[in-house]
């Protein structure tokens, strides 16, 4: 039996692609996301690196297509829980959390939000601002379709009674009595793109990340940037409102450890660089970089336009870092080419942290029966059996699951499977 | 006082980029004035000099053009051609001296809402400064 | 230095010699130059005979049309097959390398003779009964470099009187002893080719003149009178109104201009033609229409199609039938836009027109 | 015929129902009922874009046998799909229906309520009028053939023909040289830690020469590619006598011509071609794999070597991404043929993008190769020794001898990239690669659709790598060039009126997409309706107004502005 | 129906109306008086530039553009046909209009209503005795003498002023054109101003203004008769000195070697309503072969080439149809007699069809039907001997 349907796990910027070249051949795909949108981590950039182009821009479009495609069958705050069967005759049991709200009926006017009187950390913004416990990550998000945080709202979570949102809602879309449900698909393959995460700053105490406030992961000063982000591009500061006068990016944090270079972050600390020196022209920046890894042909000429630019980079080997704060501000003592210690005083300190496997990666290559690599990541056969297949045939890598890559990594990644997912079914 | 004079401007936004901001505009229920009404085009490269002349003697107060930003058109290279005709334009009518302040070209990317009303609003303010567009009194066009 | 060639004969006779040995050596196949017709009158013609030649007059001060303008529609279609020597003012060849970057005509064989250029008369002017003192006094404003009253007023402003790219350019600015020598400029190896065999001797002189500069110095101020004259620096909607008001709409400025090569101007295509609503409307509004609709629209329009290519040959001015000062608005216009782009028309054909291309760096400014 | 016009006010639940008055809207609206010429039937509705919604305008249109349909909700981007398919459920045009966004351009932003519907109405009245200026338009289809043409027969052209190559769908390889299989039959080992062995490389070039479905011409090159995405007219050229031709149409084409090595010798320091016993990465594969040893001139084994990293990275201007890894294979090479030999490897910068690539680098060093990181380098020669002269990051000066110095050049574009770019119509871009359609989005397709780029002919790339680019570009064209499927292109394209153009070819330089070409004997210029994407630059570019966009004509936008400012 | 379907309306009767200081002012003011009345809504006017320096045609609604109106102005720089036919080409329209125009733009009107360029339904055609225009060249040259020199026609009666254009000194059908309403300037002995209705329309507004026409006309007709036999004479002459220059190729050769083919007689000419000339298209645009080899066959090629053939063709396509109005040589930069000759022409080819134009809407245009019995002339031109009865 071999049936044509497709299973995609993570509606990222791999997924969506993949999703949209086998929706396109008239395949029903079934595109599983944990969170409550699409758009993965590209969303929460506001340019992506080399031509600084504006991602929403880039990307919107590729979600738009998504939602109005009658193939893909949209499943958000879902996850995989049983996958049984091989190529061609998979049974895959699919864990639906309640959103709450219907998404046929809620045309996201946003008039359930303020009544809503529970507030809490938004993840999707590196919990730099809060969130209420009916809520979308971020304005502009796609499917835009408030959820539910069954553990904060106080009717759900049994601590009072209240339906604020539901006489907010005119058109009757927010159902308080939803429920979890179990969803049974049979399809022919499974695409695993459930992308990448950043390693916790908080193993890497010389650096201050938690102790000292205006220390940011790379991660949290992309939000701070964004345009539609919790300080609409402002740069502030945790500590002390003034916009920082002196910014540190430090690079390859976590590199010795993982053992590997993420190959992104070199380029991500450049953007970065390139964003502050444009949002604060006096401000002053230094990068302590190790190897330069610039992999793409316009890269090098990017990283020549921001030296133009005035932003001063230091080599330093990284595990020769240290960062301790006091009332004034925050200093980096460092080893210089010459190998002599220095001090150097900043405002604020930006941690390039390296990418390391999604964080349920254990969890589904056990469910999927597809080993990990020595790093972590799903392993890939090689050249011989393909670079996008895994152990067990008929489930195939795309984007950052199987490693860490840039954007057109990934997206030639999820184009390959599909040629594989192609030729496998015709 | 109600005869305050509103101006009449008329906005040609891309498709791609700037009508997405100002969708997201008013999804974030920014407050925007009244004054502009927005014509929507594929592309800014759209937009020939002609149309934007006609818009103008036919008595519009002001002309906002609004595309994406260079390097993100979706069209490869449209808005580069868009800049250099919007350049001739305005230099064409302002030897002649014909408010070239009235036209404006402003780049507005999709994720820039708060963007999108802060140019139509200082604009139209910049237009209420100017009043009125003298051709409306001007028979002898 | 440049190489001459120096023939001791008046002007008007050794270019005719020239021409003639061209013809009869075969060096090429036709003539395409100014023709006396009757009376006063010259019109320009393809001679392919050596007795044609007797009455052709190449340097005589009239333009009847833009020879820019003819020499692409001979050439529209297919590029000429046999070599023509064409003798034409610099601001013809530069109209005419407008048209050929435009597709509309092709430089292939054609044997460039062009001059510096004393300006010429107005089509109306051989009305004039005293039209043949006009020419002799002309030739001695010529030789001493300087500007005759009656030329055209688009003339008298000219800076642009030296050619760029033509292969054969004959000295007639500040010639002194033009009725006993004649001064020819050799540019280029097509031009030493076509002339060899031709007896004359061949020299190197400076073509720049102290003469040629000053001509331009005049022509400068000539050219800031102009336009005081019509107050160019404010001049509004009222100025156009005040200038144009008088304009007939008969479009034939855009008729004779050289760089105007639609086959039907969008201003006279359907676009333009109003239903009856959109006049009502119109009327309500303003509690009069001007009939036919958009006359300021025209030249406005028209500016941002072309002004950068604008080669200030004057024709329009010449045939406005109600003489509104067409060129002088053009002229000031096509400056400004062409600093824009640093663009100049008719220089270079491998130069490509500004709305053909566009550069990543360039108005920054624009739309941040 | 009279125009029947419906126009149908979207309530939105509250978020238009309370902003502006509706009932003044319809009332205003029907007030423009003009029989017999023009009526208009006004009607509001909760939730146009709602199931039931749909319903009610379906049945509206055929029951009222509308001629045109407007409808004033949200905005294009989000419903224009949906009421576009109710158009085609009825059997009204769907390019007869406009979408006025009065939500986000009018309730949402305009505080007072009078204002606000003072601005639906005004929204409203150009929508009619624009409206009834708009013409049918309908979807063409245009027949496909599934055959591909691969440019290059290197690893990267060999995958990409085995990946498409199907009973129903034929692949054409070309190649200049004599044999197949590229720079990668040149190698003893491949990078086993990336996983590529050489024998699994053998048996692709082995498979593409048996595969019935693969036809391959060796020293042959492409001499005309004309057409468009589904239709590419081929004629290819033998190298050696130009009568020797063959023609046939693909549907798509993928350029596979990988690349050169940088010339080392333009930069004097490095003393390439000038001492001796100086090669290139690339020689000392060659050498190993016919003699399977490494040899000094002089035919005795080295005693001591330097592998210097990035050369003519600076002048290049970008970072190879390869030559790291394969120069810690030449190291681990030496190392085994030459236990005894002392290696030093001299870098700039380690670019180890892969996950594997860093455990490679420390196996290579715990092998006792010293690695120096240098600012800059020389090689200098005094009488018969020679000296890598270096200044450390330190800004150190130090001087060590070697006798065999091996090079790692930059890739650069293969020669012969500006023909085949002009040939095909596709652009590079400032490094001399061959420019992606997108740099993120769209990697392995070019600007001119069905013409793909794979492998270093787009960026320096590993074999890894440019596999993956083969193989993704068989992802793209299995799932857009179907056998027996036909192709739609886009319905909103430009047009040329013939009787207008002037042939002045303004709008031919103006379209990115190559989608206007010139008729030579009428002297016009033509939209091939196949490519064309519709932004309307050419439209904007010609003078004479011949050219004009289908649903965004000039005169359907004046109607626009003609009430803007009424 | 058209306007005036008044094949058989001949006007008796006309009102008086007593000339307050100059008979354009009067003329404004009984149309201010209409508009008023809501007769008409709008009135088609020739109006002086703010420059003053000209005039153009203005639809006004606001009685207060007025000021600047000169129902008879001293020049015609557009044709009064074609101001009328760009605003009503799409269609009638619902606004009902006044426009009064010279008796050549009558007739040019109402020849394009028959091309379907003009729609006179919702138009009311008012007319006057036309003294002629100045030439335009020489009144733009210096307007405050074009105008005193204009106004002395009214002042001293002069009627066959010298300096008016050579095609009005010859004009005998200045007077009473196929209009609604006719502003007779010749008036009565007392010289009033007499109003002469020429259509039921005509008298339609008359009678909703309220002005009752009685009066006697013969001594206005004895006037207009008296000028246009004084015109006739001049007209035969002028015929008589234009005729050898258009005989013969070489002396249209010689009379259009000053002509630089800039199209512009076509271009404001009334009747040539092409929206593209045919000797502006494709069709007359010749490879550089044909132009050498046409070259080498006479020794040489003039440029701009085909002068002849346009403007014969443009005889053969507009003469039947020509009102003489002498626009074209009004415009021509080379000051060639192009009116006087093409007037010669149409005088001959209209003659032949007995037609003239614009004499009234439901005439068919010639071209547009045919007659069995007509042209028997032409008998003798069929000379091939085929089955020759």
């Amino acid at each position: 039996m071999n049936n044509s349907d497709i299973l995609i796990i993570g509606a990222g910027v791999a997924g969506i692609e993949a999703s949209l070249l086998l929706a396109d051949t008239g395949k029903k795909v079934y595109l599983v996301e944990k969170t409550s949108l699409t758009g993965g981590n590209v969303i929460k950039y506001e340019d992506v690196f080399s031509n600084m182009e504006c991602s929403t821009c880039m990307i919107a479009p590729k979600q738009q297509e998504v939602l109005q495609s009658e193939n893909i069958e949209l499943l958000t705050l879902s996850t995989v829980e049983k996958v049984q069967g091989e190529i061609g005759d998979f049974t895959v049991t699919i864990n639906k959390k309640a959103r709450y709200v219907s998404l046929v009926d809620c045309i996201g006017c946003g008039m359930c939000y303020d009544p809503c009187p529970v507030s809490l950390k938004n993840e999707f913004e590196q919990n730099l601002s809060e969130k209420k416990a009916i809520y979308v990550p971020c304005p502009g998000s796609l499917p835009n379709v408030p959820a539910i945080n069954p553990k904060h709202c106080l009717q759900l979570n049994g601590k009072k009674t209240c339906n604020a949102c539901v006489e907010a809602c005119a058109f009757g879309a927010i159902n308080l009595s939803d429920k979890d449900e179990k969803i049974e698909i049979k399809v022919g393959a499974i695409i695993v793109a459930s992308g990448f995460d950043i390693v916790d700053p908080a193993g890497f105490p010389q650096f201050g990340y938690g102790k000292y406030p205006n220390v940011y992961t790379a991660m949290e000063a992309e939000r701070l940037y964004a345009s539609n982000g919790p300080t609409e591009g402002e740069i502030t500061l945790r500590k002390g409102d003034a916009p920082p006068k002196s910014i540190a990016i430090i690079q390859c944090v976590g590199r010795e450890q993982q053992g590997y270079c993420s190959s992104v972050c070199c380029m991500y600390s450049l953007k970065l660089a390139h964003y502050l020196k444009h949002k604060l022209p006096e401000a002053k920046i230094h990068n302590f970089h190790s190897d330069w890894c610039m992999p793409g042909k316009y890269y090098q000429k990017f990283h020549h336009d921001v030296k133009e630019e005035g932003v001063d980079f230091i080599y330093s080997p990284v595990d020769k870092i240290k960062v301790d704060g006091n009332d004034k501000g925050l200093s980096i003592e460092y080893y210089n080419g010459k190998n002599e210690k220095e001090k150097l005083s900043a405002d604020m300190v930006i941690l390039s942290l390296a990418m390391m496997q999604g964080k349920d990666t254990a969890s589904l290559s056990k469910l999927l029966g597809i080993e990990q690599d020595k790093k972590g990541f799903f392993m890939n056969q090689g050249i011989q059996l393909g670079a996008v297949d895994t152990s067990k045939p008929g489930i195939f890598l795309a984007g950052c699951a199987e490693g860490p890559k840039d954007i057109q990594g990934s997206i030639t990644q999820a184009e390959a499977v599909v040629g594989k997912v192609m030729s496998y079914l015709s | 006082m109600k005869e305050q004079f509103t101006p009449k401007i008329v906005g040609f936004l891309c498709n791609w980029c700037s009508y997405a901001g100002a969708d997201l505009a008013g999804a974030a229920k920014l407050e925007i004035m009244p004054s502009i009404t927005v014509i929507r085009v594929m592309c800014s490269s759209r937009i020939d000099p002609n149309l934007v002349l006609t818009t103008l003697l036919l008595g519009a107060d002001g002309i906002l053009i609004a595309g994406c930003h260079p390097g993100d058109c979706h069209y490869d290279k449209g808005n580069y051609y868009a800049r250099r005709r919007f350049a001739l334009l305005k230099k064409v009518i302002e030897t002649l001296k014909i408010d070239p302040e009235r036209l404006q070209l402003s780049w507005v990317s999709a994720s820039e809402g708060k963007r999108y009303a802060e140019v139509v609003n200082q604009f139209t303010e910049k237009i209420k400064k100017l009043g009125p567009n003298p051709i409306q009194n001007t028979p002898y066009l | 230095m440049d190489k001459v060639l120096k023939i001791n004969k008046s002007m008007e006779k050794g270019i005719i010699d020239l021409l003639k040995f061209l013809l009869e050596s075969k060096k090429v196949d036709g003539i395409f130059t100014l023709r006396k017709l009757g009376q006063n009158n010259v019109d320009y013609a393809l001679i392919t005979d050596v007795s044609g030649l007797n009455d052709a007059v190449p340097f005589y001060p009239l333009m009847p049309a833009n020879a820019g303008k003819i020499l692409s529609h001979l050439t529209q279609k297919k590029p000429i097959k046999k070599p023509i020597a064409a003798v034409v003012r610099p601001c013809e060849l530069r109209a005419f390398v407008e048209l050929v970057k435009r597709e509309q005509g092709s430089l292939e064989n054609f044997l460039f003779i062009s001059s510096s250029c004393g300006g010429v008369f107005p089509i109306k002017s051989i009305e004039q009964k005293d039209f043949d003192k006009y020419i002799s006094n002309y030739w001695d404003t010529v030789k001493n470099a300087d500007i005759s009253a009656d030329i055209r007023s688009t003339c008298k402003a000219c800076e642009y009187f030296t050619p760029y790219s033509a292969d054969i350019t004959v000295s007639l600015v500040g010639e002194k002893k033009l009725d006993k020598e004649c001064r020819i400029f050799l540019n280029t190896d097509k031009a030493n080719q076509a002339i060899k065999g031709f007896d004359g001797e061949i020299s190197e002189e400076e073509f720049e003149s102290s003469e040629i500069s000053s001509l331009l110095e005049k022509r400068k101020t000539e050219k800031k009178k102009l336009f005081d004259e019509i107050h160019i620096e404010d001049l509004g909607l009222e100025g156009m109104v005040e200038v144009f008001g008088k304009c007939i709409g008969c479009h034939v400025c855009s008729r004779v201009c050289p760089i105007c090569y639609c086959i039907l101007c969008d201003f006279e295509s359907a676009t333009y033609d109003y239903s009856q609503s959109d006049y009502e409307k119109e009327l309500h509004k303003k509690g009069g229409l001007r009939l036919p609709p958009d006359t300021i629209f025209f030249q406005i329009g028209r500016l941002t199609h072309m002004s950068f290519s604008c080669v200030g040959c004057g024709m329009c001015t010449d045939v406005c039938p109600v003489d509104i000062p067409v060129a002088a608005i053009f002229q000031k216009t096509g400056e400004e836009t062409r600093q824009l782009f640093d663009y100049l028309p008719g220089k270079d054909v491998e130069e490509t027109i500004p709305v053909m291309i566009f550069k990543e760096e360039e108005f920054t400014e624009l739309g941040e | 015929m009279s125009d029947k016009i419906g126009v149908y006010v979207c309530e939105c639940g509250p978020n238009i129902a309370d902003k502006v008055d509706i009932k003044k809207i319809l009332a205003e609206i029907s007030a423009l009922n003009e029989p017999p010429e023009k009526i208009i039937i006004a009607k509001k509705h909760k939730l146009l874009c709602s199931k039931e919604g749909q319903d009610f305008l379906a049945d509206e249109i055929t029951k009222n046998e509308l001629t045109h349909l407007v409808i004033a909700a949200c905005s294009p981007r989000d419903h224009d799909i949906t009421f576009m398919n109710v158009c085609k459920r009825t059997d009204l045009n769907p390019y007869l229906y406009k979408l006025v966004n009065i939500r986000e351009h009018c309730a949402w932003i305009i505080p007072d309520k009078d204002e606000a519907t003072e601005k639906a109405i005004q929204y409203i009245r150009a929508g009619i009028s624009r409206v009834t200026y708009q013409a049918p338009l309908t979807e063409k289809e245009l027949d496909s053939i599934p055959d591909v043409l691969v440019i290059g027969a290197g690893i990267a052209g060999i995958e990409a023909s085995l990946s498409l190559a199907g009973e129903n769908r034929k692949v054409y390889l070309v190649e200049k040289t004599s044999s197949i299989g590229g720079k990668v039959t040149k190698f003893e080992k491949i990078l086993p830690h990336q996983g590529t062995d050489l024998d699994i490389i053998q048996e692709k070039i082995q498979a593409v020469q048996e595969n019935e479905n693969i036809e391959i011409f060796t020293e042959t090159e492409v001499e005309k590619a004309i057409g468009f995405f589904g239709n590419f007219e081929i004629t290819l050229k033998n190298i050696h006598n130009d009568e020797q031709k063959n023609e046939f149409k693909v549907g798509a084409i993928v350029v596979a011509t990988g690349f050169n090595l940088f010339n080392p010798g333009k930069i004097p320091r490095y003393g390439y071609g000038k001492m001796e016993d100086i090669y290139t990465s690339m020689e000392i594969e060659e050498s190993n794999f016919k003699t399977g040893k490494i040899l000094l001139k002089s035919g005795n084994p080295p005693k001591s070597a330097a592998l210097i990293h990035c050369v003519g990275r600076e002048e290049k201007g970008y970072c190879s991404r390869v030559c790291c890894n394969y120069m810690f294979k030449i190291a681990q090479y030496l190392k085994e043929k030459i236990p005894t030999i002392k290696i030093t490897e001299f870098y700039q910068d380690l670019c180890l993008p892969n996950k594997a690539d860093q455990k490679f680098f420390v196996d290579t060093k715990n092998k006792g190769v010293d690695f120096i990181r240098f600012k800059d380098i020389a090689v200098k020669q005094k009488e018969k020794e020679k000296f890598i002269e270096y200044t450390k990051i330190d800004g150190k000066k130090e001087k060590i001898s070697a006798e065999m110095i091996i090079l790692a050049p930059a890739i650069e574009p293969a020669d012969g990239s500006k023909g085949m770019a002009e040939l095909l119509n596709i652009s590079l871009d400032e490094t001399g690669f061959f420019q992606e359609a997108h740099q993120k989005l769209n990697p392995v397709a070019t600007s001119i659709d069905g013409v793909f780029i794979v492998g270093s002919a787009q960026n320096p790339k590993n074999i890894p790598d440019s596999m993956m680019d083969a193989q993704a570009v068989a992802g793209k064209i299995l799932t857009q060039l179907i056998p027996g499927e036909k192709l739609i292109p886009e319905v909103i394209i430009s047009e040329i009126s013939e009787a207008f153009c002037t042939g002045c070819q303004t709008c031919l330089s103006v379209c990115s997409y190559g989608a206007i070409y010139f008729d030579e004997d009428k002297n016009i210029s033509i939209v091939n309706e196949a490519i064309c994407r519709g932004c309307g630059n050419c439209v904007a570019s010609c003078p004479s107004g011949a050219a004009h966009s289908k649903h965004f004509t000039s005169l359907q936008i004046y109607q626009e502005v003609l009430e803007a400012i009424r | 129906m058209n306007t005036a379907e008044n094949e058989s309306y001949s006007p008796k009767k006309g009102a008086v109306i007593s000339i307050k200081d100059s008979i354009n002012k009067t003329i404004i003011s009984f149309f201010k008086g209409a508009l008023e009345k809501k007769i008409f809504d709008a009135v088609l006017i020739p109006v002086k530039v703010p420059a003053g320096d000209s005039y153009t045609w203005i639809l006004i609604e606001d009685v207060s553009l007025f000021k600047d109106a000169a129902p008879i102005a001293p020049i015609m720089p557009v044709q009064g046909a074609n101001a009328l036919s760009s605003l009503t080409r799409k269609g009638k329209g619902n606004l009902k209009i006044a426009a009064i125009m010279r008796p050549c733009e009558i007739r040019a009107a109402i020849e394009l209503s028959k091309l379907e360029q003009v729609h006179l339904e919702n138009v009311f055609l008012f007319s006057f005795d036309c003294p002629g225009a100045l030439p335009l060249s020489d009144y733009v040259q210096n307007p405050p003498k074009g105008e005193e020199v204009f106004e002395s026609f009214f002042t001293k009666n002069k009627w066959n002023e010298e300096s008016i254009k050579p095609i009005c000194k010859m004009c005998d059908n200045f007077s009473l054109p196929n209009c609604d309403l006719h502003f007779g300037i010749l008036g009565t002995e007392k010289n009033d101003l007499l109003l002469i209705p020429n259509s039921i329309k005509g008298e339609g507004v008359l009678n909703e203004m309220g002005i009752a026409f009685k009066n006697d006309l013969s001594e206005w007709k004895k006037k207009v008769d008296e000028i246009k036999k004084q015109r006739e004479k001049t007209k035969k002459e002028a015929y008589h000195t234009i005729q050898p220059m258009v005989e013969g190729l070489d002396n249209l050769a010689q009379t259009f070697a000053k002509c630089i083919g800039c199209h512009n007689c076509m271009s404001v000419c009334p009747i040539c309503y092409c929206r593209q000339c045919y000797f502006d298209s494709e069709v007359s645009k010749f490879t550089s072969d044909n132009y050498l080899l046409r070259a080498e066959k006479r020794g040489g090629l003039r440029f701009p080439t085909d002068i002849i053939l346009f403007q014969s063709g443009r005889m053969s396509h507009m003469s039947l149809s020509c009102v003489s109005c002498g626009m074209c040589e009004d415009v021509c930069p080379a000051s060639i007699p192009i009116a006087q000759i093409f007037s010669f022409i149409a005088n001959e080819t209209q003659k032949a069809f007995e037609y003239q134009p614009g004499r009234n809407v439901g005439e068919p245009l010639p071209l547009k039907e045919y007659k069995e019995e007509e042209l028997q002339e032409l008998k003798k031109l069929v000379n091939d001997s085929v089955g020759q009865e």
